[in-house]
């Protein structure tokens, strides 16, 4: 069964590929997204320190 | 047909207030405003990079502030395009002239656009600045000095009432920096408006306005 | 009515809501995608023509369905921030680009792995494929469009005309089937009426399609939200929300 | 004394035609391209005519579109080093009466030219007399359509640095459709088939091009200029 | 302290591959030309696999030669309007060195780089693997022979104001051999005949041009600069 | 490495000698005989349109003139083209900048050409032209002025013995006037020549050569 199960009818060399890219790119899109947020603040953060260093 | 007849009312103005501008990561224009009234001439001077061009562009209405507006006659030059773009003649760092074109032709496209002028009229505008000789002859050939005056001879003809002009003297011999002189003092007598960007001291026998743009 | 519109469009409101709504959207989709995934690899019969390897549909479908998707919502959101200037649309607009981008990849990989055990070759110039092509052309040129400007603002208006500009490939990649013969075969969920499908396929396949979609929204969200910040820089809100 | 929006469009177009004019080989340039690329083909390939007229549609339409397309960098950018533009943008007039007026010289330029060549190209890949018309009226409609979407890839990448890339990049996919009606019009043409179905549906896209890409090129320009 | 010749060219070569990555455009836009073009054709085509087949060497180097050929028209022209080229020839080096340097360096940003992504076209050509060999070398031969050729034209013509029409004009004509021997090789790979004959065609012509265009372009150029 | 090394012999000597062109139709430079030497300055100037920038080009080598030649040290400068390009600087009308380069790398491209100069060299000499700050920003934003600086500059870091310098005054602020007066002062006193074209007379606290072509 299990072996089946991976075997894929004789398709395996297609689906798998398949469903790991689409895994793939989930996991890609969430943590890209994080990264984008993360990054965005502290650029912010960094924004702020250098208005204040401005004002003082 | 003669150019005092189109001239503008007296209350025509141009103002600008706290203008802001950031070229990449340079504060470069930090609340800046000025005004100028009819028959007056402003002097915009400084070192180089200090934005004056910058300034003159934004005026124009080429460059978008990121702070700031400019009005003509009291409202924003945004929302009267039209009128501010008929009333007004700009002439930038370039001479602005299409390389293939005569310099006649050059004037035939671009004042054409804002109105009707003769082809006479055009002649005697660059008669006017001293290139009457070139008027024939493709605007890629012509020296750096007649390339300038064929631009002065476009807002000449362009009887716009305010004149917006990025350094006009350099490139010319003495007696057209006269020229350009005499042609800023009739303009402001027939009661027009100018913005001028020059390094030196305008000497106009009569009393200038001066802005200076520091670093 | 205008007000609470622009109210609710505003950044810091945006980007509140958008924090509030992502994990929501995140276990939806989770839930959703691992029922789709488990049903249709395990539980769903073979197809009686292509075998086994239909079940690549579970993945090839959402990802495709997902790319229009992202890109009409990334042409809309710019559409709307060009005509009513409301500022998040072009967040919204640049946050969708990249994630429609991968889908897009995504389906081309998952079709040509698919295409070579049915129509013996990874890669056919059918109308489809070849403007599915094209979607991954226009999702690069918004976003290389927009990083070529120096002054951000001008980037976003001008990637937003030209997503509304390239909105036209949608409906050509979704009828493309119709329109011509294609080797690609036609509408087999996404169709007015009753599904050509049986239903112990068809509900893993639903279930993946809603998925992918919640998926989306959870991603957007989180996206956004780099966005508004990256955009608000200067403003005294974001100042308060990173200085504290 | 003020001038209308019609006299200044004709100005514009005048001013492109005698630039055009002036400068032969921005005349010539699309043309000479066309002719090239229809011409090297059959002497890459073994020259057998059967080959050769299931080809010609394709080659028809795929030198048309990119001698379409090099031409079209050039819209507005030659105006933009000079400094020209910035004067057209001051001048009082609105800008999408100075766009119309510049794709329509631009296609009269180019895209009307090719059209009017197409028949010794045609001729030349066995192209039988009989598909003229409808490769005619077709390679009109879409060159008009493409000038129009050039329109908007030229306004919206004039003065970036990336600019001749980029444009490929967004007006191909947007002229995909042309392309496959376009040569499929042709094809059928050649076969002898009605291929009056798809002379329609360029006929259509061209009529929405041509009512909407205005404002959106005159959109692009003033995003990228500002 | 005086500057030798060799390092001279390498600092040219340096200047125009960091130009070359400051404008991303100009490196990518003949790659892209040559993808777009190989992409349109069979779109254009009913989708029928062995015609395309019959097609691919045609539709490879037809592309190969219009998008170096772009590529071309900006070796001299840049410089030429923004006056560095005045410069450089007023740089007490050997104008025949500058040549050499602004050509190779053309080679390596537009031919290499096209050479190197052959195989991704050829796939999608349907080209067969066993075919590769034989395409990247004649590929290879062919884009440095017409570069060689084309730094003859684009010296003739800088400064022209019919400039790329002549371009074209001056150089398709001496590459005709180029694509017809280098289509043919391409072709006999593809149905597993033996190429080497065309190849060592392509390989003399090679050599006789990067021995004599560089002389040819100096003295073109000298002639257009006066 | 010092400045002063690298200067000429003494006997260093330009001259030209009945330079006749004409352009289209018309006769622009009519038998026009010039001479530097060593440590001298020759001022040209003349009305718009009468052939400065024409005949700087032609000894500059840049365009071969219909009659006349152009010598330097006693040889046509077409027969010892490397000794006379080694030691010649020219600066065009344009700054002749490549926009997508940033200042420095302007410089190190077109000096390293002619010398080998090191990045610190460059930068100094960006800095005594007063573009210290903008060495590292694309030429494409700098401003005329600046542009107009780092064309100066790389006159400068060439240790030229002869500067062909066309309008070098054009854009330039008052203290960018003074700069380059005081650049060419130093330059004639480690024994160079100078050709200057400028519309205005230069004031240089010691005698120069003035040479007016008339229309
Ligand atoms: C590179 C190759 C392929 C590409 C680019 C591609 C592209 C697409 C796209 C864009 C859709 C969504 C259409 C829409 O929502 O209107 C789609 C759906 C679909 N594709 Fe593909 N596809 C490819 C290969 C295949 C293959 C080989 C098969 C199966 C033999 C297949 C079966 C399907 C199915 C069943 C759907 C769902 C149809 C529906 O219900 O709307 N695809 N594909
Ligand atoms: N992207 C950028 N990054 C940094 N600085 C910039 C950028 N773009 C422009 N600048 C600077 O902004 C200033 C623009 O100046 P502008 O052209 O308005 O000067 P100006 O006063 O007209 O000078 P000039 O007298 O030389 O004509 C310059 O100092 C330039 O270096
Ligand atoms: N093809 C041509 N036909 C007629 N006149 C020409 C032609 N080419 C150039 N000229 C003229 O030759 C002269 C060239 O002048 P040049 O550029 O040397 O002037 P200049 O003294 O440097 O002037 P400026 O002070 O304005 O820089 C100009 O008067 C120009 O009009
Ligand atoms: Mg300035
Ligand atoms: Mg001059």
């Amino acid at each position: 069964m299990h072996r089946d199960f991976w075997a894929m009818g004789g398709y395996a060399f297609f689906v798998w590929p398949s469903i790991g890219l689409a895994i793939g790119v989930l996991i890609w899109n969430i943590l890209s997204a994080r990264r984008h947020h993360a990054r965005a603040l502290v650029r912010a953060r960094r924004a702020l320190a250098m208005a204040r260093s401005e004002t003082t | 047909m003669n150019g005092a007849a189109k001239m503008p009312e007296p209350a025509a103005l141009l103002t600008a207030e706290k203008i802001h501008v950031w070229r990449g990561e340079r504060h470069v224009l930090r609340g800046v405003s000025l005004k100028v009234e009819s028959g007056r001439l402003l002097h915009l001077f400084g070192p180089n990079g200090t934005g004056k061009t910058t300034l003159l562009r934004v005026i124009a209405g080429l460059l978008r502030p990121e702070q700031g507006r400019v009005c003509w006659d009291g409202r924003p030059i945004g929302e009267a395009r039209e009128q501010y773009q008929s009333a007004m003649a700009y002439a930038s760092h370039e001479a602005a002239l299409k390389a293939d074109l005569t310099a006649l032709e050059n004037l035939r496209y671009a004042v054409g656009m804002k109105r009707r002028a003769s082809e006479t009229e055009l002649r005697a505008a660059l008669e006017e600045t001293g290139v009457g000789g070139c008027a024939d002859l493709p605007a890629r050939v012509l020296s750096a000095g007649q390339k300038r005056r064929v631009a002065m001879a476009r807002v000449l003809a362009m009887r716009a009432s305010l004149w917006l002009l990025d350094e006009p003297y350099a490139n010319l011999d003495t007696s057209g920096g006269a020229l350009v002189s005499r042609l800023l003092e009739e303009h402001l007598d027939r009661g027009g408006l100018a913005l001028v960007i020059a390094h030196h001291a305008l000497e106009l026998g009569r009393s200038i306005d001066r802005l200076e743009l520091s670093p | 009515m205008w007000t609470w519109f622009y109210k609710l469009a505003s950044p810091p409101h945006a980007y509140r809501s958008a924090a509030a709504m992502a994990p929501w959207f995140l276990a939806a989709a989770a839930v959703m995608i691992v029922y789709g995934l488990v049903d249709g690899l395990v539980f769903a019969p073979p197809d009686y023509q292509q075998g086994d390897a239909f079940r690549i549909v579970y993945v090839h479908a959402p990802s495709a369905w997902l790319s229009l998707f992202a890109y009409t919502t990334m042409a809309v959101a710019g559409g709307i921030a060009l005509i009513w200037r409301i500022k998040v649309g072009y967040a919204v607009a640049a946050a969708a680009a990249p994630i429609g981008a991968s889908f897009t990849l995504a389906a081309l990989a998952t079709g040509s792995l698919w295409g070579r055990p049915m129509w013996g070759t990874y890669w056919a110039w059918d109308p489809r494929l070849t403007s599915e092509l094209i979607l991954l052309f226009l999702y690069f040129g918004v976003i290389s469009l927009r990083q070529a400007f120096e002054d951000p603002a001008r980037g976003d208006r001008a990637a937003a005309l030209l997503g509304l500009v390239g909105v036209v490939n949608v409906p050509i990649v979704h009828f493309s089937v119709y329109w011509w013969n294609s080797l690609h075969q036609g509408g087999t969920v996404m169709r007015l009426g009753k599904p050509h499908m049986a239903p112990s396929m068809l509900w893993p396949l639903l279930a993946m399609l809603f998925g992918f979609m919640c998926f989306f929204g959870a991603v957007l969200c989180m996206r956004v939200r780099g966005e508004i910040l990256d955009r608000e820089r200067q403003s005294a809100w974001v100042r308060e929300l990173v200085g504290a | 004394m003020s001038v209308g929006v019609l006299e200044a469009m004709s100005l514009v177009v005048r001013r492109e035609m005698r630039l055009a004019f002036r400068r032969p080989d921005q005349l010539l340039q699309p043309l000479v391209f066309f002719l090239i690329v229809t011409t090297l083909f059959p002497l890459s390939l073994s020259p057998e005519l059967s080959l050769l007229r299931d080809m010609a549609p394709g080659v028809l339409w795929v030198a048309a579109l990119l001698s379409s397309l090099l031409s079209l960098e050039t819209l507005f950018k030659g105006d933009a080093e000079d400094g020209t533009l910035e004067q057209l943008t001051l001048s009082a007039q609105p800008l999408v009466a100075i766009v119309i007026a510049k794709t329509i010289a631009h296609w009269l330029l180019s895209g009307a030219a090719l059209v009017l060549m197409s028949p010794l190209v045609a001729t030349a890949l066995a192209i039988p007399v009989g598909a003229f018309p409808t490769m005619l009226a077709s390679l009109a409609l879409g060159t008009l359509t493409l000038s129009w979407l050039g329109a908007i890839g030229a306004g919206l990448t004039v003065g970036l640095r990336r600019g001749s890339v980029l444009l490929s990049l967004i007006v191909l996919p947007l002229a995909m459709p042309l392309l496959i009606f376009g040569a499929s019009a042709t094809d059928r043409a050649i076969g002898g088939e009605g291929s009056a179905g798809a002379l329609y549906f360029l006929a259509a896209l061209c009529v929405f091009t041509c009512t909407l890409a205005p404002f959106a090129a005159a959109a692009a320009l003033r995003i990228t200029l500002e």
